[in-house]
């Protein structure tokens, strides 16, 4: 059985005095325990909202959630509060994207890396305070002894974002949700996250939704790969075939746009034509037709079904054929 | 830190120089003066340049500023010439101030007891009957004239109602022991009970008219500062560590709205002196507003000069505190 | 750091702190060039038109202003006719009740309340908007020297405007009150005035500096447009939403400390034109067997001071950039 | 609700504050409660004890200093004269002096005094402290000789024993125990009344040798007072001192048992300070006084409706729209100052904003004083006749600078600025162009008037003593008063008579060329335009009784008769 199974999930928020705004329309995947799933898409894709949604992070009100999201075969969804509160931090971690922000500024970070252990493990302040000296160290940050009585404004961002792994992995979730993790950092400290984050996974055998609009992280990282476009799953493959062969012109213009050192000489980089402002509405035809360069009539009138083929699930009524050529 | 404060501490010397200069020669360009007060009618051309003289105010400004300093250095500010004649302006201020700080202390508790939890609340429950009844409410309270109010309080509650007294510190003839010159303190310290509650009922009036303002304020930043901090990520991540609500509550909400909260209860605190003079006037609480007031119209030099100087003094000293105070619960602050 | 540090550090929206309160104010200009501005006033007044504090507000200046304006009209008799004297006996406290084309009665010397309350409301206006006017004026040529010059020039007016805020306002206007040899309406307007140029200073300043660093004024700098240039066509119509937001809260606090002054004896004493401070200033001595002497210009002035705070804030809510979608 | 840091900073301050806490437990110990020191018991709520509401705080305890009323007000509780005033009139009667004759010349008075009086401390009262009182007064140095400091000595006898000035005193010689010979420079109107002024009282020589009495210093803007003069007055009055509590401001007196006039009714009588009008009626509506001093005219049918009891006192007082003969020439014309007087319409003024038994003034004093001239009638109000003799004067449509006093109220002007509006109003009826100035009481107005710098200007007195020459002499006395009448062409003729009056031995005769010297005032001179007597009042809660209401106000009203409940 799958950890997690989330099955056509919808989330709508409604405004007063603005017409409601679909965020995420049905999607569905699944996560095997000590899986690492991406997500992948431009913002704006709805992926974010997905991992609050699963979460239960979403606000009470003006937001609409539906479907199903099964972590363990326990539908989550009907969790009371409370029962949800119960789970997060220990059943399901969270680490967001800007590592700042993220941390209250007016707390040393060991109580915020203890006060986790204390709720959902019952652990005393000085015990946890040990626990927590002993999570630093694990993510690498040094003398975690002295970073305890620390606070966030005296850490650098990467410290930052590892004091806040810390603390997601504090209970040893057997789900971590990554929202962006890397992208409030430098270039250099993103590599070092990334691979904690892999080799923490690989020990502990969490399971990890990667949450990305860059398809590198997921190269390095995720054995499955589903790509988000206007809020529906439009392709999901194992990494490799993905990479090796995208089938859905989105997924392939997401790789052609990304400079790569094994590309042939002369090869110029493709962007994705306009924006998603774009987006024609689903029930319309394909969200991505207007930017698409493979859309024929029917990607305007009909709406595209998931299809599984050969491992992979695809919607798109005109698929990018083996080594067909990207019309510029 | 500490030097910070020592630097402050000697801004403040410099500050007090320049405003008595200020005051000095303020009073006395005004028409006027303590010779009109001292000779009511009786004043004839004569008799006005005797006293004149005597008063030593037929000097040279600067000569007179420079006796005054040189007495003030040994701590003689002068004596009274219409608040309380005879009476040397410390001993005046003296008593007075006490009387000022038992009201403005009342006043900032009640302001802070309301303005914090409902501030609160009103943000916690955004756009609810709370809410806007809270912010409304504050916005009226902000623009009813203080003294208009302190005559309503005491028109409605001391003379229609007779349900507290209207005016003075302490009920005459009460025969209260004088300790430390805060009248409900004294009557803790003497146990003499009856004294403490009559100084007590004394205070609630005046007390009331000087929070309004202070309380709308507070209740406004609170609420603000609430509502911007229940946005804010560090409070999604607690949600994401499934903490209960109250830990969120106080340890990453409340903590972080306090500082702004902090700030305005000193700055408030300060200000309020300038309400004081109203609502003392209108509750004729011996304080030091009715000082300033009363040593104004009987063009009390001594007393006016010892009294606005000492006010900037007390208002310059309670930023600091809230300065410091702010580094007490802000790291980002003190570790700077 | 501080950035962050600030980001409920200093930015309490409404009232609190003068300066925390001006600077966060003055933030608010920071962002966008002119048209950006331009774009930032329609989306505030699309919000306003849905905002019932606002509207409330709105419609009590109007009226006030409709009055002031037409009062000499509305006014059933001239507010400084004694015409009631004959009913008026202090000794027996009597002061004309209402009665026969005297509505709300008469005052102390038997003038016509009702006239009097309306024609007082131009009194009042000009209190308010002649105080705010100099006060802005002041603080315009104060802030923009120090904003626009910085450095030591910045440092300097900026010391004294501190000491100035530093003081409590309303003892401020009582010293400035009392500097003049015998009150008039003219020095009450001066008094409360002189109050708010710091508070005006203060806030063009620091959108002034906001904006030195903004990127549109650089890029004007880069063009070389000359420095005048710059902060009049470029600087100072960005600052203009938290000057407006400043100056409707103004009005009430002139209105309101006018009033104060009057109470304190610092007012106007030449009371045959009548303003509304003043006369409640007036009634104090007959409050408590005459309330009513008391009762309808404080009412007049809680109501108009309400009216320009709820513009005010409303305006200040609409213009803060972290409300707009 | 506070976290662990939170919690850390509560509790630093929870600390300091436990500190200041224990502190002032600690200094409980030392704090015991020291009620029941003085007479009367513990508590305020003995039958026995008084309150009243006085506006303002006294200056100091020795009247012989003072010249302010809360200063006279107590000192007349605890003070008393060689002569005094018959109750509730200005008539001189006998106090510590049982009887006194003069010779004919005047200047020679025999007081008999009363025997078996003691002073508070036990002194007893004898010629010999008769004396030493007299020579205290006329021997004070330094700033004790400041007109500020003994205003009432330098007004009344001129100068002190150094002799640098001339002084009414020549000497006192104690005749035998009881009987004091007291011999003056000159006759003068106002002896022997003036021995009942409050400055003029017996104190006991022993506690003013004590405490130092006379050690009065200039301090910088003002004087410092000794000790006697703040903490131990002592004299044979009714009531003897007992404490002065300034940061309540509250003065308690306490019933002097050894009194000679016989037993007092209160134990205690305590004066509370309430400067503020309105909130010296509220204290009693709401109890918390059992009467006050001066309601306001305003005030008077509400209290009396309310069952308080308000006194309202003979009126010894004066009102006068004043001219300065030094600037405006016009003024000096005698046509123009009774223009005036007959455009101000006096009957409507005293009806509306005066208080009750409020009378039209026809001279410049009223009724009670000796001199009073009862065939005068005041000048009608007759704008016509004003506006002819203008036009007579060449003065119509003549511009006058006209001040009035704001932040201040006197008992004989409640209102000044409504006074004013209907003066003015009058003025501008007959064509008289008035340019209105105001300056606080303190603030320019009484230093402007007495510089001459008004044209006309409203102002008034309260007598101190039932003497013509306490109200007109005070006034036109000398030449150079604020009216100026020294510039005017019988300015000095005046001052003549004046002096004359003053010191003509003979009280008949006295009291006609008083009565002569009103009429001329008005017909002849008219140096100012006397308005109007308003009776001061003053208001007790219903169950104080056996209080008498003078012309002479608080400095006539004993409180040894009143009882309480």
């Amino acid at each position: 059985m799958a950890l997690l199974d989330v099955s056509d999930l919808s989330v709508v928020f409604q405004r007063r005095g603005e017409p409601p705004f679909t965020a995420v329309d049905g999607v569905s995947f699944s996560v095997e325990p000590g899986q690492t799933v991406g997500l992948v898409g431009e913002s704006g894709c709805g992926k974010s909202v997905t991992s609050l949604a699963i979460m239960g992070l979403l606000p009470r009100r003006g937001a609409v959630v539906t479907g199903s999201v099964r972590f363990e075969g326990a539908e989550l969804l009907s969790l009371s509060a409370r029962q949800m509160r119960d789970r997060r931090g220990r059943d399901l971690g969270m680490v967001f994207q800007d590592p700042l922000s993220s941390l209250n500024p007016v707390i040393a970070i060991g109580l915020q890396v203890t006060e986790v252990l204390e709720r959902h493990r019952g652990m005393p302040r000085r015990q946890a305070m040990v626990e927590a000296a002993d999570l630093l160290d694990k993510v690498g940050i040094p003398d975690p002894r002295r970073r305890l009585d620390e606070y966030p404004h005296q850490l650098s961002g990467g410290m930052r974002q590892r004091a806040l792994i810390a603390m997601a992995l504090a209970c040893r979730p057997r789900l971590l949700i990554a929202d962006e993790p890397t992208t409030a950092l430098d270039v250099t400290i993103q590599a070092q996250i990334l691979a904690l984050l892999a080799e923490l996974v690989r020990d502990t055998g969490t399971a990890l939704i990667m949450i990305t609009h860059d398809l590198g992280v997921v190269a390095g990282l995720c054995d499955e790969v589903n790509v988000l476009y206007g809020g529906r799953v439009v392709e999901r493959a194992r990494r490799h075939e993905l990479f090796r062969r995208p089938r859905h012109p989105y997924t392939h213009g997401l790789l052609a746009s990304i400079p790569r050192l094994d590309a042939p000489r002369g090869e110029r980089l493709v962007p994705i034509r306009g924006s998603v402002a774009d987006n024609i509405p689903w029930d319309h035809g394909c969200a991505f037709a207007p930017r698409c360069p493979n859309a024929l009539g029917t990607c305007v009138e009909v709406t595209p079904q998931m299809d599984e083929e050969d491992g992979r699930l695809l919607r798109c009524h005109n698929p990018v054929q083996e080594n067909q050529e990207v019309p510029a | 830190m500490l030097r910070y404060t020592l630097r402050r501490l000697l801004q403040l010397v410099g500050v007090v120089l320049v405003l008595s200069m200020l005051i000095f020669g303020w009073l006395r360009a005004l028409p006027g003066g303590p010779v009109s007060a001292l000779l009511g009618e009786r004043g004839t051309e004569e008799a006005r340049r005797e006293l004149t003289a005597q008063l030593g105010l037929d000097q040279p400004i600067f000569v007179q500023y420079g006796k005054f300093l040189g007495r003030a250095l040994s701590g003689d500010f002068g004596a009274s010439t219409g608040v309380q004649p005879g009476d040397s302006a410390i001993e005046i201020f003296l008593q007075r101030f006490p009387a000022t700080v038992e009201l403005s202390v009342v006043a900032i508790v009640l302001a802070v007891l309301f303005g914090i939890p409902l501030g609160y609340l009103a943000a916690r429950r955004r756009g609810g009957w709370l809410d806007n009844l809270g912010v409304v409410g504050s916005l009226v309270g902000v623009a009813v004239p203080v003294f208009f109010l302190a005559f309503l309080l005491k028109y409605l509650f001391a003379v229609q109602l007779g349900w507290l007294p209207a005016s003075g510190r302490q009920t005459g003839g009460l025969d209260a022991t004088r300790v430390t010159g805060f009248f409900v303190l004294d009557g803790l310290l003497t146990r003499e009970w009856d004294a403490a509650a009559d100084a007590l009922a004394h205070l609630v009036l005046p007390a009331m008219a000087l929070a309004t303002i202070p309380f709308a304020v507070i209740f406004r930043i609170t609420r603000a500062a609430v509502l911007d901090v229940l946005d804010e990520d560090y409070v999604r991540t607690a949600e994401s560590k499934g903490l209960t609500t109250s830990v969120i509550r106080r340890r990453h909400v409340l903590r972080n709205a306090m500082l702004p909260v902090v700030t305005t209860i000193g700055l408030q605190t300060g200000a309020l002196l300038a309400g004081a003079v109203l609502t003392e006037k209108v509750f004729a609480f011996p304080g030091l507003g009715e000082a300033l007031a009363l040593g104004f119209e009987r063009r009390d030099y001594p007393v006016l000069q010892l009294m606005i100087i000492m006010a900037a003094m007390v208002y310059v000293l309670v930023n600091l505190v809230v300065d410091l105070s702010y580094a007490v619960i802000d790291p980002r602050v003190r570790t700077r | 750091m501080s950035g962050s540090v600030s980001r409920s550090g200093s930015r309490p929206p409404t009232l609190g702190g003068r300066k925390e309160r001006l600077d966060a104010l003055a933030a608010t200009a920071a962002d966008g060039p002119g048209d950006a501005g331009v774009s930032l006033a329609a989306s505030a007044w699309r919000r306003l038109r849905r905002n019932p504090v606002f509207l409330l507000g709105a419609a009590i200046i109007v009226l006030f202003v409709v009055v002031a304006l037409l009062s000499p009209w509305l006014a059933a008799h001239d507010p400084t006719a004694r015409l009631l004297e004959g009913q008026v006996s202090r000794a027996r406290n009597e002061i004309p009740a209402a009665q026969e084309g005297f509505p709300l009665g008469g005052d102390q010397v038997g003038r016509d309340l009702l006239s009097r309350l309306l024609v007082g409301s131009q009194q009042t206006l000009m209190v308010g908007v002649f105080a705010t006017v100099i006060g802005l004026a002041g603080g315009l040529l104060l802030g923009t020297v120090a904003g626009a010059l910085g450095g030591w020039v910045d440092s300097l007016v900026m010391r004294v405007v501190d000491v100035m805020l530093s003081i409590p306002s309303l003892l401020l206007a009582f010293s400035i009150g009392a500097l003049f040899p015998s009150p008039s309406q003219f020095t009450v307007i001066l008094a409360v005035a002189t109050v708010q140029i710091p508070i005006f200073a203060r806030l063009l300043r620091g959108s002034m500096l906001a904006q030195r660093g903004s990127d549109h004024v650089l890029a004007a700098r880069a063009l070389g447009v000359r420095p005048r240039a710059i902060v009049f066509r470029h600087m100072l119509p960005n600052s203009l939403g938290p000057v407006i937001v400043q100056a409707t809260l103004v009005l009430a606090v002139a209105i309101i400390d006018a009033a104060a002054l009057s109470f304190l004896g610092l007012g106007n004493p030449d009371d045959s034109i009548p303003e509304w401070g003043q006369m409640l200033g007036g009634a104090q001595n007959v409050i408590d067997s005459h309330p009513n002497l008391a009762f309808w210009p404080a009412g007049c002035i809680i109501i108009v001071a309400l009216g320009f705070t709820l513009v005010g804030e409303s305006l200040r809510d609409a213009l803060d950039p972290k409300n707009r979608r | 609700m506070v976290n662990t840091r939170t919690a850390a900073w509560g509790l630093r301050r929870l600390a300091t504050v436990g500190l200041a806490g224990a502190v002032a437990l600690s200094m409980a110990a030392c704090a015991q409660s020291q009620r029941g020191n003085t007479d009367g018991g513990a508590g305020g709520k003995v039958g026995g004890t008084l309150t009243f509401g006085s506006e303002g705080a006294p200056k100091l305890f020795d009247p012989f200093y003072a010249t302010d009323g809360p200063t006279f007000r107590i000192a007349h509780q605890m003070f008393e004269g060689l002569t005094g005033f018959k109750p509730g009139t200005a008539e001189i009667a006998p106090a510590l002096a049982e009887k006194w004759e003069h010779t004919p010349d005047g200047r020679t008075w025999t007081f008999q005094l009363r025997k078996g009086v003691r002073f508070h401390d036990g002194t007893e009262f004898d010629a010999d402290a008769v004396c030493r009182n007299f020579k205290r007064m006329s021997g004070q140095t330094g700033a004790g000789q400041s007109s500020a400091v003994s205003q009432y000595w330098v007004d009344n006898f001129g100068g002190f024993a150094d002799g640098a000035k001339p002084s009414l005193f020549r000497s006192c010689t104690p005749k035998d125990k009881n009987t004091a010979v007291i011999e003056l420079t000159r006759s003068t109107s106002k002896f022997p009344g003036l021995l009942g002024l409050k400055p003029f009282v017996m104190q006991s020589p022993t506690a003013l040798e004590k405490y130092d009495a006379n050690n009065v210093r200039a301090q910088g803007d003002s004087f410092s007072f000794p000790e006697y003069a703040l903490q131990h007055p002592t004299g044979t009055g009714a009531f003897k001192f007992g404490k002065y509590d300034k940061a309540n401001n509250t003065i308690e007196l306490v019933r002097f048992d050894d009194y000679w006039g016989g037993k007092t009714k209160l134990d205690k009588l305590v004066y509370k300070i309430i400067p503020d009008e309105t909130a010296r009626k509220q204290e009693l509506q709401s109890g918390a006084i059992d009467g006050y001093d001066y309601p306001a005219p305003a005030d008077w049918a509400q209290l009396e409706k309310d069952g308080f009891q308000v006194l309202k006192r003979p009126a010894f007082n004066i009102m006068y729209l004043g001219f300065t003969q030094k600037n405006n020439d016009k003024l000096r014309d005698l046509k123009v100052r009774q223009a005036i007087a007959h455009a101000v319409n006096r009957e409507q003024l005293v009806k509306t904003q005066l208080p009750d038994r409020a009378q039209v003034a026809s001279q410049f004093f009223p009724d009670a004083v000796d001199g009073y001239n009862k065939d005068l009638k005041a000048i009608p109000h007759d704008p016509e006749k004003a506006r002819q003799l203008l036009a007579e004067a060449g003065a119509t449509g003549l511009a006058v600078n006209f001040y009035w006093p704001s932040e201040v109220t006197r008992p004989y002007m409640p209102n000044p600025k409504d006074i004013f509006g209907a003066i003015k109003a009058d003025l501008e009826k007959v064509g008289l162009k008035v340019n209105a100035v105001t300056k606080p009481w303190n603030g320019g107005y009484l230093e402007d008037v007495d510089q001459a710098k008004a044209d006309l200007f409203l102002l008034g007195w309260t007598g101190d003593q039932n003497t013509p020459d306490n109200f007109i002499g005070t006034f036109f006395g000398d030449p150079t008063n604020r009216f100026h009448t020294g510039s005017a062409s019988w300015g000095q003729q005046l001052s003549g008579e004046l002096k004359a009056a003053d010191e003509e031995p003979d009280a008949a005769k006295r009291t006609r060329m008083y009565q002569d010297l009103n009429k001329k005032l008005i017909n002849e001179y008219l140096p100012a335009v006397p308005l109007s007597h308003s009776p001061p009042a003053v208001v007790f809660r219903k169950d104080v009784k056996g209080f008498t209401a003078s012309p002479l106000t608080s400095t006539g009203e004993s409180f040894a008769p009143v009882s309480k409940g």
